[in-house]
């Protein structure tokens, strides 16, 4: 039991007369790198915004290191131990690289508001620490030499890095990624699962990532969900996922199967 | 309170709701499509009334030519003003529009001073309107029902342009996505230019009406309405035409019966219809009749 | 590390210029061009307030008028002698606690921006829930629930008659000494990164708490911290103009105040200072066309009106040639005149 | 030194109160034109607009002061503004005369503030005695703009009045201003049944209040004070204002038994603007007018001197009547009643001043 | 038919595209390759009269089309189905359908175009009632596709038609663009997908950093070593 660093139980999710999610119960190992899959409008985003906060679930239960957190804030979520990444790059626009990631270290290394104004060494100190702290992810992830340009201007491959440093940034244990590599190409694919895998490694985290791209889903997960209406209709490791009926023919298509097994 | 004076405050209350009803719908519309608030609008209603002032006095014009003259002249001011003023900004920062809007509406205030003078000038009103009628102890005028009347048609024209024609089409596309809107084949400065010419018409004719039943015009005449029909339109839900006439009338009546069953607390009158608004809008953040946006993640 | 300890230098010779000039101008300006360098610090105060709020909290606020007049009435009552109090509240007696209570100037200012405070986050806890114009709207609506009460509690606000004869201690070094303490916590609060947070639930409110930002803890302060200098600028003015009365709180004193915060550029200090300074100067300047000129045999009468016209016509221009204001949400700081400076010293 | 007099004017010409001040700034024109020079010098007015702001009138009065280097400043209409200037006139110490605020605070406890007219608790207390004398009214009803001193201040004064009289104030309404349906407080009003309505009101509402008053079968007695005595109210509003009763200075151009400066003003007022002339213009007109008879008879034009002319001013004779200006510096002159009779503006009787204490 | 000649944009400062010239003759399906921030999207975005900071060339049936307004450029038969879709979340989907057709008089033509249309998407035939906004993201593609068909256009410029749809809806674009241009309309394809672009494609550009750096029929750029190891991942 205590292997599953997050579980879902019967986790049902409506919108007005919609079920966006119906029922999903799920276990995530730890230390693993998992996915969750299925066609447009499945519910898989949702899933995600439930699990942080942003939705309270109509039903059913979240649990985080055996702990129930359905229906806790996203900010609280965050302190707990979970980061995300969005669907659409969500960067502090205005701000510069290293200080979207210095703004994520609040949450660890909170400065009051009263604090600023009075000239404390202390409070000097925890601002060294949390520029140190922002500056050493962005060498983590090699963005060290953009800390100072504008969020919005980097490439796209590098915006979607940057979003990652970020959620680094609040110290997770799981981090969540919301179709990582959408509107990449083979390339820049590619060296996104590479970083991920290494990211794992380094900061010993669980890693729950949603994608349309078969090669970084079959290539990296360990363990895949797949839900198609908002209902699980399969779940497994990838060799098994693709070949299975319901998904092909749900989701994967015939030509992907025989794309793969032919 | 006696039978003939709960009517008594009930027409007073009507008449009152549908004249910020009248100006709330030209609020809500420009604001639904440019998501501007226009905060010249009040004082597009004060040409509207002068216009007609002008015509009567002025050019001697009938009555009954006048007023469809000014609503015209000052739908072209609207229009004017749009150009001018907002359609530059279309794609800055709205506060930046919205700015812009204060500025017309000091600009278009001081401007009639300087040309009107600040001394309310008397208007002429056709008597068939304001020939006092008593009918079972209850006072009102003829103008008492016209306006009502007149709001509630002025609505379903409205709606019918909105949600029936094509150009209505566009603006609803408009709302959402201007530059998609484009790729249709809209012409977005002609729609807004069509928008801004039926708001300001609307404003010219609750302007007229508010003339007729306050009977005077001045320079500042459109700051107060202008000021309370644009919390009507929040509250009836700003963006909607249904939710600007509810709004409206909500604020009438809350004014009206406020100091009728309240009268120790008339002067409190204002606070509470905010305090009210607060919680209306607490309640239903986005107002009774509009939309919820929601923000998806 | 040379440049920010450079700048730190260059800060405290501007602030000792700065006060040598006022100084010098405490003795040789006239009254009126001292009583608009007092305007313009007691307006730089206000429209930083409302620019902490809306520029960098991102909380469209039409209040301001509203927390200006809890902080002005508070100063007023706790500054007027007991013999004026006496003498001016002739329609009803003031209240009892009111009546006897009496504080130093520097306390009242202080305690009239905390009873903002306190009110800003009375009304903020249920409001700012509330997003966009419509938080617009029920701040606008708390402000004029202000004016009107104030102008039907005669026993404590003396109603319609205001109160007058308040003492005009707010001289310049009040004035510029508020400035100053208001500049400087400002300018630190906004670079620490509590500023960067601040800025990024401006930016986008939901990533903000997915990187785990209480969002609504932080507008509170924000939302308090703005008002408090709303109400710190209402003291002010109200000892600097000596007489108040709630008509002064009309929603065009917010918008006042609001043209300076956008003309300089949401979330800029600098260009909220340079655009007060200049509306209120043009403001000031302006009074030259409604007066009478005479050019040569050609007699101008003056039209009265006209100054708001050109003001009004002035505001939209500067919109519309710089429509994200004078500094949009950049800061003029000595790295960036230097820059320059630097920059045309090598292409020499 | 130079051979100018400079003489400030701060009124409000644009704003709220502008009807008023563009009145009264006709008269001080006129006045001026009449009297361009004093001890040899040339006279110069400077006037300036105060917007109906309390923050640009106390501006203005320091610009007059400091950049004009005026002797003296009139002004203003509105006691509200009046008092913003006078701080600042006190400050600086230079002279100043109000036309027409007639609230008691204005010049309460200063030094340089003096009046042209007679104060509200004068002015509500002569309405309540004519009322509850000459037209037998026991019952009465208040609507008062709560947001306006002048209103507040006057409708106070009258109740007191009233009330210590033995009359009865049967209902005590308030709105606020810039409200323009008073339907709701009129109804309320009207259910009560009074008398008599006393509004203390600017005449622009005023007027639309009368007019709403008769539309809902309101047919009692209308009272009101000196702000609704413009020659526009009855324009605005024609039918309903007859009969109407207000309070004023007691100048008026059809007045009866007028002195020769007045006849002589009106002939003078109307060939100018070719308008009728109101009490406002021969305040502004009085208050020039005063000033000059100050410089003169202090032999120069030094602010301190003029105060003490101003002071010392008794029984001088002006468009407005004799004043006399007490130790409070509040002029003590009478009260004018004048009524609407027949669309025309009728001056109907003079109420002296009580035992002119 | 459209021909774009030494085509430069500036964002601000940016110097995004450097001198691009693509031809697209009438009935062919054209595709532009490239890196994330090549300039695809700038490129089709110009063409439909987005882009105001603009130098270059753009000439459609031989007339400059290059400072015309995005409307006129419409008119002329150019739709540009724009990155990310931009649906109208508040109109229905017939009321979308009919905004593409927003320019046209023709009534007869509308109806003959919605029906094929419908025939095309049967999806969209069973929805024409539900809010636009309300639509999975696979069907909101289709309706985007759809309401370009509806203004009769000769030029469809697609950006990305394929990003964030599922494996299996991938394939049913590609189908239905191929069905799109069996049926007499040329098109101008942007993709992240290379392999499937370059399937379909006539001819191909390969974008990188604004400029072109190869060009070249599409079954021979798929087999083009340097775009296999760097677009197709293989
Ligand atoms: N806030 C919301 N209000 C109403 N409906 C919603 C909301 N959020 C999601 N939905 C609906 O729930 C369903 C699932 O949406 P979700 O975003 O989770 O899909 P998804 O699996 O992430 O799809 P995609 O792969 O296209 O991103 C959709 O039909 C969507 O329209
Ligand atoms: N509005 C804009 N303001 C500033 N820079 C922009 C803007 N739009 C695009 N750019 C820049 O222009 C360059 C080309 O962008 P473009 O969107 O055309 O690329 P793309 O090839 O379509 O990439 P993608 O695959 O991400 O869609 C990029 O560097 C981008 O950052
Ligand atoms: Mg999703
Ligand atoms: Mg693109």
């Amino acid at each position: 039991m205590n292997d599953y660093i997050m579980r879902l139980e019967g986790m049902t999710m409506r919108f007005g007369g919609l079920t966006a999610v119906k029922d999903l119960s799920l276990n995530v190992p730890k230390d693993s790198i998992v996915g969750l899959i299925g066609p447009n409008g499945a519910g898989k985003t949702t899933v995600f915004n439930v699990i942080t906060g942003f939705y309270k679930p109509t039903s059913g239960k979240v649990f985080f290191k055996d702990r129930d957190i359905s229906g806790k804030q996203p900010h609280e979520v965050c302190s707990l131990g979970i980061a995300r990444t969005f669907q659409n790059i969500r960067l502090f626009g205005n701000e510069t690289v290293l200080q979207n990631v210095m703004i994520a270290c609040n949450v660890r290394l909170p400065i009051r508001w009263w604090e600023p104004p009075l000239l404390l060494p202390s409070v000097f100190k925890k601002e060294r620490t949390i520029k140190d702290k922002a500056m050493d992810l962005l060498c983590k992830v090699g963005l060290e030499d953009l800390a100072d340009e504008a969020a919005t201007s980097l490439p796209y491959g590098q915006q979607r890095r940057l979003e990652i440093a970020r959620a680094l940034a609040t110290d997770p244990e799981l981090l969540l990624l919301d179709e990582p590599a959408a509107g990449m190409n083979p390339r820049e694919t590619h060296a996104l699962m590479e970083f991920i895998k290494n990211i794992r490694d380094l900061f010993g985290l669980t890693i729950m990532l949603i994608e349309h791209d078969m090669r970084v889903v079959m290539g990296i997960c360990e363990h895949i969900w797949v839900l198609d209406y908002g209902v699980l209709i399969a779940e497994g490791p990838p060799s098994f996922i693709q070949s299975d009926k319901k998904v092909i023919e749900a989701y994967l298509g015939e030509e992907y199967a025989r794309y793969v097994n032919g | 309170m006696s039978y003939q004076m709960f009517i008594q405050h009930f027409l007073n209350a009507v008449t009152l709701g549908s004249l910020y009803a009248l100006i709330a719908i030209g609020y809500s519309m420009v604001y639904g499509i440019l998501r501007l608030i226009n905060f010249a609008h009040g004082e597009i209603f004060m040409l509207g009334a002068y216009f007609v002032f002008w015509g009567t006095t002025l050019l001697h014009l009938p009555w009954l030519v006048a007023v469809p003259t000014a609503i015209a002249v000052t739908a072209l001011c609207g229009v004017l003003v749009d150009r001018c003023a907002y359609r530059p900004l279309r794609d800055a920062p709205r506060i930046s529009a919205l700015i812009s809007a204060i500025g017309v509406s000091f600009f278009l205030q001081n401007f009639a001073i300087v040309v009107f003078s600040a001394i309310p000038r008397p208007v002429y009103r056709p008597g068939w309107l304001v020939t006092p009628i008593l009918i079972q102890g209850v006072h009102f005028l003829p103008l008492t029902l016209v306006v009502p009347f007149i709001s509630f048609v002025l609505m379903l024209v409205v709606l019918y342009i909105v949600y029936k024609t094509k150009p209505g089409l566009a603006m609803r596309a408009i709302s959402k996505d201007i530059e998609t809107s484009r790729l249709m084949g809209v012409s977005v400065d002609q729609i807004v230019a069509i928008t801004f010419m039926i708001g300001s018409a609307l404003a010219a004719a609750s302007g007229i009406m508010w003339s007729l039943r306050y009977p005077q015009v001045h320079p500042m005449m459109g700051m107060i309405p202008g000021f309370k029909a644009f919390i009507a339109a929040v509250v009836g839900g700003i963006g909607s035409i249904q939710g600007a006439v509810i709004g409206g009338m909500l604020l009438g009546f809350i004014e009206i019966m406020i100091v009728a069953f309240f009268p120790n607390l008339s002067g409190f009158k204002d606070a509470f219809a905010f305090v009210l608004l607060i919680f209306l809008l607490l309640l239903r953040p986005t107002g009774i009749m509009g939309e919820r946006l929601e923000e998806k993640v | 590390m040379m440049s920010s300890r450079r700048n730190l230098i260059l800060n405290i010779l501007a602030v000792l210029c700065f006060g040598m000039f006022l100084w010098w101008a405490e003795g040789h300006l006239s009254g009126y061009q001292i009583q608009i360098m007092n305007l313009i610090a007691i307006n730089t105060i206000l429209a930083l307030g409302l620019n902490l709020i809306y520029g960098f909290g991102g909380m469209f606020s039409l209040g301001h008028a509203g927390f200006m007049a809890i902080g002005a009435y508070t100063c007023a009552l706790l500054i007027l002698p007991p013999l004026q109090k006496e003498m001016i509240f002739i329609l009803q007696p003031l209240r009892w606690p009111f009546s006897v209570l009496h504080a130093p100037f520097l306390v009242a200012v202080v305690l009239g921006g905390a009873m903002a405070a306190v009110f800003g986050i009375l009304v903020g806890i249920p409001i700012l829930r509330l997003g966009g114009d419509y938080l617009g709207i029920a701040t606008l609506g708390f402000a004029e629930i202000v004016r009107v009460v104030a102008n039907n509690i005669p026993s404590i606000t003396n109603g319609a008659l205001g109160l007058k004869g308040i003492p005009p201690y707010a001289n310049i070094w009040w004035n510029y000494g508020f400035l100053l303490v208001v500049l400087y916590s400002m300018v630190r609060v906004v670079n620490s990164n509590y500023g960067n947070v601040l800025k990024a639930i401006r930016d986008d409110e939901m990533a903000a708490k997915a990187m785990g930002i209480d969002v609504f803890r932080y507008k509170i302060q924000v939302f308090a911290m703005g008002t408090f200098l709303a109400g710190i600028g209402g003291a002010l003015q109200a000892s600097f103009i000596t007489t108040i009365d709630p008509r002064m709180y009309m929603f065009t004193m917010t918008f006042n105040v609001l043209m300076m915060v956008v003309a300089g550029g949401l979330g800029s200090i600098t260009g909220t200072c340079i655009a007060s300074a200049i509306i209120t100067i043009l403001l000031e300047w302006l009074r030259i066309v409604e007066s009478p000129m005479d050019f040569g045999p050609v007699h101008i009468p003056g039209i009265p009106g006209m100054r708001m016209v050109i003001f009004s016509l002035a505001l939209i221009f500067i919109i519309l040639f710089r429509r994200e204001g004078i500094m949009g949400m950049k800061e003029l700081t000595w790295d960036a005149i230097f820059g320059r400076m630097g920059r045309a010293g090598k292409d020499e | 030194a130079e051979d100018v007099i400079k003489i400030g004017v701060y009124e409000p010409l644009t704003g709220q109160n502008a009807f008023g001040g563009q009145l009264t700034v006709e008269g001080i024109q006129l006045a001026h034109e009449q009297a361009p020079e004093v001890l040899g010098k040339k006279v110069e007015l400077v006037i300036v607009d105060n917007k109906s702001d309390k923050v640009e009138a106390a501006n203005a009065v320091k610009r007059l002061i400091e950049r004009d280097k005026v002797v003296a400043i009139i002004g203003s209409y509105g006691s509200s503004l009046s008092m913003a200037g006078g701080e600042v006139a006190e400050q600086y110490g230079i002279p100043c005369i109000t036309d027409s605020a007639t609230n008691p605070l204005v010049t309460q406890g200063k030094k340089y503030y003096f009046r042209m007219c007679f104060i509200d608790p004068f002015q509500g207390a002569a309405a309540a005695k004519y009322a509850y004398e000459q037209l037998g009214v026991r019952k009465a009803a208040i609507l008062k703009d709560v947001a306006q001193d002048y209103c507040v201040g006057l409708a106070a004064f009258f109740r007191r009045a009233f009330l210590d009289l033995g009359g009865e104030v049967v209902a005590d309404l308030n709105y606020q201003s810039g409200d323009q349906d008073f339907t709701a407080q009129l109804t309320e009003i009207i259910s009560k049944g009074p008398e008599l309505l006393y509004i203390p009101s600017y005449f622009a509402e005023g007027a639309i209040i009368m007019k709403q008053t008769r539309e809902l079968g309101g047919n009692f007695h209308i009272m009101g004070g000196d702000a609704m005595d413009n020659p526009d109210m009855i324009k605005i509003g024609g039918e309903a204002v007859e009969g109407f009763i207000y309070t004023t200075f007691p100048y008026a151009p059809e007045m009866p038994d007028m002195n020769p400066i007045a006849q002589e003003f009106t002939k003078a007022f109307r060939e100018k603007y070719k308008k009728e002339p109101n009490a406002n213009a021969a305040l502004g007109y009085d208050c020039y007018m005063l000033l000059i008879d100050c410089i003169q008879r202090a032999g120069k034009a030094d602010p301190d001197a003029i105060r003490d002319q101003l002071e010392k001013t008794k029984d001088w004779v002006g468009v407005t009547g004799s004043t006399t200006i007490d130790e409070n510096h509040n002029a003590i002159k009478a009260v004018g009643i004048k009524m609407v009779k027949d669309g025309q503006q009728v001056y109907v009787a003079t109420v002296q001043p009580e035992g002119s204490k | 038919m459209l021909t774009v000649k030494d085509l430069h944009v500036y964002y601000g400062g940016i110097h995004a595209i450097k001198g691009i010239s693509i031809e697209v003759p009438q009935g062919v399906i054209i595709t532009l390759i490239g890196a994330n921030g090549a300039g695809k999207s700038s490129t089709l975005r110009s063409i439909a009269g987005l882009v105001r900071q603009k130098n270059g060339i753009i000439s459609y049936n031989d007339e400059d089309i290059s400072r015309l307004s995005p409307e006129k450029i419409v008119e002329k038969g150019i739709v540009l189905v724009p990155e990310g879709r931009k649906i109208f979340p508040n109109l229905t989907v017939m009321e979308n359908l009919m905004l593409g057709a927003y320019l046209r008089k023709d009534e007869e033509g509308i109806k003959r175009d919605l029906e094929w249309v419908f025939e095309l998407f049967p999806r969209l035939k069973e929805r024409t009632w539900q809010k636009g906004g309300t639509l999975s993201g696979g069907e909101q593609q289709m309706l985007a596709l759809g309401r370009a068909l509806m203004g009769n256009p000769q030029l469809v410029m697609m950006d990305e038609p394929s990003l964030g749809l599922a494996p299996i809806l991938v394939k049913e674009v590609f189908d239905i663009i191929k069905e799109i241009n069996a049926q007499g309309k040329t098109i101008l394809l942007v993709e992240q997908n290379a392999f499937a672009a370059l399937n379909i494609a006539h001819y191909a550009y390969v974008l990188e950093v604004g400029q072109i750096v190869l060009q070249g029929p599409g079954e021979e750029l798929i087999k083009n070593p340097q775009v296999r190891e760097a677009y197709l991942g293989v």
